[in-house]
């Protein structure tokens, strides 16, 4: 047992954090806002295998590898990186898994290589999808149906503006069968894990700011890290975070494995917290300036409380969690 | 001890009858955006015309002469009809109060009869990039003139400032090593030589408020308030209204936790929620007594605008996080609970954070020890 | 409208609180927990006229007065005073209300002048009955019939020594017909609401006390009420209790209006979570010694735990608030 | 990275396996109360038979070298099986794992054996009246005597000293002014002449801790850990250790978690309560988790410690909380739950107060600065 990432792990995450940093995504973010689906950075993504993470390797990827899929959608996260990311790796859990073998063929060795951005809905659960008018494909699973679909009216204004969310309706056909819901399912909890990671790297990086804010800000003539209501803030941000990721990492290694959707999910109701929490607390250490759209950590912040409620809500998630708790054998004592 | 409210029915029972007549039917846009400010001023004209902008205030000026009671009263019936938000609350809150304390008669019958009319809207200026909390390290300067005072320097966080006709703000006078002493209250038009307003957006990408450039802006002596050098004095005053019922009155909560449970019911009274929706009820109510119990006492218990700062903050974002949990995957969506929300999260941070707050009613009610200073 | 109390009514809280100091309540606790239940202070309470404020004139009490009876047990939760009060308080408006004439003559004027200790329960609600072997008298409402009722069985051990539980049976029948669950239904939210008082003055007195504590403690050289964390937790209960204060007063104004069992659960809600906060502050302030049996306001600390779950736990009382909120008129804008 | 536990499966079957045979089927008396010590005792040497008793020890001392891993799985295990708490907890957690960083030889042999056995229960006495949090305050001295040191003055919150054997502690054998300095750490009898044991009832009762005052106590010289005067630095390598996982083991969360559904499920699974009954489950799995990422390392994360130490305390008021709201008006009477309750008040206060490790966490690990100094 070694519960924690070994050299070629941390490499991946090494690398996809300068590769963003030298992208400077909050320009990115905020093009991406504005219309500009520029692709330099996802095909960037898909050189370092991102995408092939989602994709097994008949199909041309690495994967499913569920612990490096956490490791770089952290990274993701940390840099808040724009665009559908975590709905392109559901996409390939789901054509792969839904014995769509002409879609799967056509789709996922692209998907692999970074040259297909994908995005997806799903009544019921995944109502708008995300960033739809720069999709290269549209999924919509219903049911035993799995449907390509296209945008159906302009998009839902947001809280974070890069999120920008369309109503979608089916257009064709592409599998029928209960491979699909098996697949959606498996899919959806690939995104939550995702998403999960995401939050983790939202708040890791929101935590890191908000110190280095703390440590030079100045009133009342010290800096305001010296406070003790500024410190016990972040020490309760940094434990929540330090507790949610080994849920992230837990549940990435029960892929395949029954336990696999409730440990999504306590990772996901823990991420969620954790990263709303930092978020809070990054916004009232930073005072005003945290709360004005042009300083990019708010563009964070944002993001944070739309992805606490994507992906199934904290509440979702813990009632999921608690009816997969097994009955125990009566009340032991203590 | 008595809730003896009937001397004021009639009262309450006129303003009720005059919004439901003229409130809009459909909300106005959004007081952040250029278009939602126009229609917010055309409001508050609307209100003036009625009488009913300023009621708290003389009728020299613009107002009734209503009781504490009364203007109660009156923000209850206001939130409660989904009345548009108050584009003046700016001057008639902060600026107002101060002139009331500290003005020249001149200053009164120049200054608040267009503020009741909604004719000029007012911006606050106090804080600059490096003064925020700590009111006291102001850097940006008011220097003799003929006549008067030039200002120079950057003001920030400057709200209603993208839209608005003036601003009033503390401008260091003497140096700065006086901190709160050597400060001066002035106002100035948005409009004046010297001034760039740089609208900035909030949270939600609304301009909600400005940076403020101040280069050699001429300002007459006669829009000085108070002495040259007291402004700290006269600000202070401003801002223990700012900290107590008048920011936000208790009318605003009863009519959000109102809506809260009619939201929570519209979508299947999820118990998991109940006891938060139950809780914000409760404290709206708490924060109404609470406000008539200010107003019963003669004397003004000072930090108790701290207690209400941080309760009525504290609930607001409690409030609207409630809401967005009711609405679920919804909640990133724009709307009206949604941007209640971002209005909602500068409360702990704004008029002085909580945690100013906190140390003022632990050393200031609670008669706990300051900090050791440097 | 003049919402804070008259002059005659701080006179009654400060001559209670007089007479509760003189009396020295921590000893009084620890000998009522150990089984001594003498009387003398029950006596004085009824000379000042405690009891009297819930028993009608014609039965030789001064009430109902609902808005004293606040600032009574306010002042008796101040103190932490031991016995079956409230029930003895409750048991009046439920003897008055139930149309028993006999026992109500028999047993009001006695109530009132403090020379009668009386405990009660009612099946669902109040399950066990408070120093059920120290009463006079035990009432047990049940349905539409009012009975008379004996200890049955020991106590039960709980927190707060000083609440001794006891299960009861009934033995004698004192009325019966509609009347009798109005009356219990009134009983109840008077009690919940002197409840409610008890906890709001067991809060103030751990505030003061704690405050007290903290100015003169001394840790890493200084007093610990310099602390910002200190201040901050002490700030926090501060403003818990003022704001559940004029929720208390408020339902005793509306006692009679078909309001005052929704404003009764609003005070009990709230005063119950400020006070309870206030004794996990307390404790955390105190340290070690506040989780001492021996040190008085460990007293206070247990009697808050218990009183937060007695006369209807705060999730009840909630549910009863928004059950009883409007429907508004549609949602209007803000 | 994985998570393979198959290599200690075995183990963990043994153990299992064992417990299932030994655990008494009605639960011990309260192990604070004098009945129930005894019993708590004769577990501790039952479970020493078995060699379960220090699983982690080396053999020679009555233990099995058992890997970090399998002390994991042993506690899991332990607590699952609804095994009695550990009376020797203070000797095994603190005492021992100080003894194998600073004990001599001799020392090891002579204290070790004994306390895996059950037969030497110790009690831990850091705490006195002018020095909780501030353990550098210390007063009670140890005054060189012949061949050894004379100990008096008061210690308090004395940990199973009601009942215990032996005890441990700093003790100021150098002028009070150097704080941290001149302090020795000491090992003595509670049955030792002028040694007066005063029992203390903690919230609901029961003798918890003791007050011990200590009037010209003698300690031989070889009952000194560590050089004379560096007691502060031995004892640091306890708290070290006190403030990490062996403290409170993932297992005894893990299993509180599952008794708490257990619990919110016979009370009919309110769905208001749900939220915070997924919460605690979802922790104590997380607090597990932690652990195994913790034994993977190669580095000792220092002030991780104090996060775990935070985290554990919180999660087990929170857990216990949970269950009091569960049981409604029942909470107030006596039973498990509320005696755990009770237990875990004390978790945010003792071992550094949680308001300490969020400054160390803030400072060691964010590297925020340091306070100003008086």
């Amino acid at each position: 047992m070694r519960f924690v990432l070994d050299t070629e792990q941390r490499l991946l995450g090494d690398t996809l954090h300068g590769l963003l940093t030298k992208a400077g995504t909050p320009a990115l973010i905020r093009r991406w806002a504005a219309g500009d689906h520029d692709r330099t950075l996802w095909s960037a993504l898909g050189e370092t295998g991102v995408f092939a993470l989602a994709v097994p390797e008949r199909h041309g990827g690495a994967g499913p590898l569920p612990v490096e899929l956490v490791v770089a959608a952290h990274e993701l996260g940390r840099h808040a990186a724009p665009g559908p990311i975590v709905e392109t790796l559901a996409a390939a859990a789901l054509l792969d898994g839904s014995a769509a073998a002409g879609p799967a063929a056509e789709w996922l060795p692209r998907i692999a290589a970074g040259q297909a951005v994908v995005s997806l809905g799903s009544p019921g659960r995944i109502r708008r999808a995300l960033d739809a008018d720069a999709a290269d494909l549209i999924l919509l699973a219903d049911g035993e149906h799995l449907f390509s679909a296209v945008p159906e009216g302009p998009a839902v204004r947001a809280l974070d503006p890069a999120r920008r969310l369309f109503p979608v309706r089916q257009v064709e056909r592409l599998a029928t069968g209960p491979a699909v819901p098996r697949a959606a399912a498996t899919a959806y909890d690939l995104a939550a894990l995702a998403c999960a990671a995401q939050l983790l790297g939202l708040g890791r990086a929101l935590l890191d700011v908000t110190v280095k804010y703390a440590r030079t800000r100045r009133q009342f003539g010290r800096p305001i890290g010296e406070f003790q209501a500024v410190k016990h803030h972040l020490a309760n941000a940094l434990t929540g975070l330090e507790f949610a990721r080994p849920l992230a990492y837990g549940a990435a290694l029960s892929f395949g494995s029954p336990d696999f959707p409730r440990d999504v999910s306590a990772a996901k109701a823990a991420a969620s917290d954790a990263a709303y929490a930092t978020a809070r607390t990054a916004l009232q250490v930073h005072g005003a300036i945290g709360y004005t759209d042009e300083y990019d950590p708010s563009l964070w912040i944002r993001k944070v409380r739309a992805l606490r409620s994507a992906w199934g809500t904290p509440a979702d998630h813990r009632a999921r969690v608690l009816a997969a708790v097994p009955e125990v054998r009566g009340e032991s004592p203590r | 001890m008595d809730l003896d409210l009937s001397p004021v029915e009639p009262f309450r029972a006129e303003v009720r009858d005059w919004l439901r007549r003229n409130v809009p039917a459909t909300p106005l846009p959004s007081l952040e955006t250029e278009a939602g400010f126009a229609a917010h001023r055309a409001w508050e004209r609307t209100l003036a015309a009625a009488r009913l902008s300023v009621v708290s205030w003389p009728e020299e000026y613009g107002g009734r002469g209503a009781s504490p009671l009364e203007w109660l009263v009156f923000e209850e019936e206001y939130y409660a009809a989904g009345a548009p938000g108050r584009v003046s609350q700016n001057g008639i809150n902060l600026l107002a109060l101060t002139l009331f304390a500290h003005g020249t008669p001149g200053q009164l019958g120049r200054v608040l009869p267009p503020m009741a009319a909604g004719e000029v809207i007012w911006a606050q200026a106090w804080s600059e990039p490096g003064a925020g909390s700590d009111l006291a390290a102001l850097r940006a300067t008011a220097t003799r003139a003929d006549g008067g005072w030039r200002l120079n320097g950057q003001k920030t966080w400057s709200s209603r400032a993208a839209f608005a006709d003036r601003a009033f703000g503390l401008f260091r006078s003497g140096p700065a090593a006086e901190r709160h002493r050597g400060l001066t209250y002035l106002m100035f038009p948005l409009d004046a030589d010297g001034v760039t307003v740089r609208p900035v957006g909030r949270l939600d990408g609304r301009p909600a408020f400005a940076e403020l450039f101040l280069d050699d802006v001429f300002v007459p002596d006669r829009d000085v308030i108070g002495e040259p050098g007291q402004g700290w004095t006269v600000a202070m005053s401003t801002a223990g209204n700012e900290r107590g019922l008048t920011l936000r009155s208790p009318g605003r909560f009863l009519a959000a936790a109102d809506r809260l449970v009619a939201l929570w019911r519209a979508h299947g009274a999820d118990p998991l929620l109940r006891d938060r929706v139950a809780d914000a009820w409760i404290k709206a109510r708490a924060y109404r007594l609470k406000g008539f119990e200010t107003i019963s006492r003669a004397d003004d218990a000072g930090a108790e605008a701290s207690v209400n700062k941080v309760f009525w903050s504290e609930l607001d974002v409690e409030l609207h996080e409630t809401a967005l949990d009711i609405l679920g995957a919804d909640a990133e969506l724009d709307g009206d609970w949604l941007e209640g929300y971002v209005f909602s999260l500068a409360g702990p941070i704004y008029a002085g954070t909580n945690e100013i707050q906190r140390n003022l009613i632990a050393e200031r009610v609670l008669g706990l020890p300051r900090e050791a200073r440097r």
